[in-house]
């Protein structure tokens, strides 16, 4: 499965990372993953990684565009994004 | 129902006229504006950068105003968010709603700016004497948020 | 905190800069406009004229800015309330609040509208087809009004 | 005792009177008058002010520019004002 994702704000800053296509094999990891699962995945990188997604700080994630929770879905094709709560306004 | 991200600066009277003549049976127009401040817990800001997700921002925006036509009366209503380098006293946001009466314009106004401020991605980073610092989302914007659940 | 009646009209976007700039530690400006509208209880309307008590008016306006500010924590309050002979989309009334921070900013502009529309002494006369008919005071201003009383 | 009073909107319309000075003789009515009672007093005038003081329609008092109730007491030198109530904003 193919998916793209985007990093903002704190993460995109301190993981140098503002967006990337991340190609994984179509197994029974893929097919279950979730919000959670990719994080953990991508924690695994670095320490850096592993602190700015699972860390002390909260990430939010959201699917194509819409906020969704840790146990969300992701499904091939999907842009997905990680992301600080937000502070417009 | 209009939503714009833009770097460009507003004239936020020059849409509040806009607002008050697209019909003749508008009699209220509720508006919020938001700018940078210059002392922020303590600490001058010399400038304020807004990140925000493009694509996203727009829809959660659009979203938030739908929400708020399900529940109130309501006419039109604006939404001119900034993003990029701010400097102090720089608008930052511009919320109006018109309507034939003050009380859902009011509610509704209200309504906008909360969930603006917890959904819609849009990330602050300041520049202060002590550096840059990126800003954390404030209990009192998710407590603001709640009140509209009850 | 500032208390205007007048027969000309505003310039809102003005009068929203200068409540901006007044304070650089400003970061929210709720506003509200009220104007003329086409059609009141299905008539349509072509003429409004606004007659006041000089005198008791600014002091009654004055008096309800100190009330919300006895009660919210803002920097500036203003009132522009238009009197004499008026037009459908001509604006009525500006009230302006700026603060800190937006939730107290909306209460205050909406307390003191609510206490405008029922403390005030403003009176409407209004021209439709069928001639000339004073407005009569509307229970849902009353009610508006009972709210803060809680 | 001496008072000035203000007739606003409708009442100002029909009654066809803006403003005028009023003198009482300093009697036991005069030391114990109040709204209500100057009401009562100018309602005699004529059916058309008996209708516009005490009539069905809803009439506000205010002295020396403060809205009073109907039991409030007049002063000598008082600003005393008579109006609907009121339709601004």
């Amino acid at each position: 499965m193919k998916i793209k994702i985007f990093y903002f704000a704190r993460l995109k800053e301190t993981l140098k990372f503002s967006t990337e296509d991340l190609e994984l094999p179509d197994d029974a990891f893929a097919q279950t993953l979730t919000i959670l699962k990719l994080k953990a995945y991508l924690a695994k990188r670095s320490d850096v990684w592993q602190q700015m997604l699972l860390g002390k700080l909260k990430v939010r994630g959201a699917i194509n565009h819409e906020l969704v929770d840790d146990n969300a879905p992701i499904a091939d094709g999907d842009e997905v994004a990680f992301f600080p709560p937000v502070t417009g306004g | 129902m209009s939503v714009r991200v833009q770097t460009e600066d507003f004239d936020a009277g020059f849409e509040l006229n806009q607002l008050r003549h697209a019909r003749k049976d508008t009699g209220a127009i509720v508006s919020f504006i938001g700018q940078v401040r210059d002392l922020n817990d303590g600490d001058a800001v010399s400038q304020l950068t807004l990140e925000h997700y493009p694509g996203m921002t727009e829809k959660t925006l659009a979203s938030i105003i739908q929400q708020a036509k399900s529940r109130w009366d309501f006419f039109e209503a604006l939404i001119i968010h900034r993003v990029g380098s701010l400097k102090p006293t720089d608008q930052i946001v511009l919320v109006a709603v018109s309507g034939a009466h003050r009380g859902e314009a009011f509610k509704a106004c209200e309504f906008i700016m909360d969930f603006l401020k917890t959904e819609a991605p849009f990330w602050k980073k300041e520049v202060t004497q002590s550096g840059e610092r990126w800003l954390e989302a404030k209990h009192a914007d998710d407590a603001a948020r709640e009140r509209w659940m009850k």
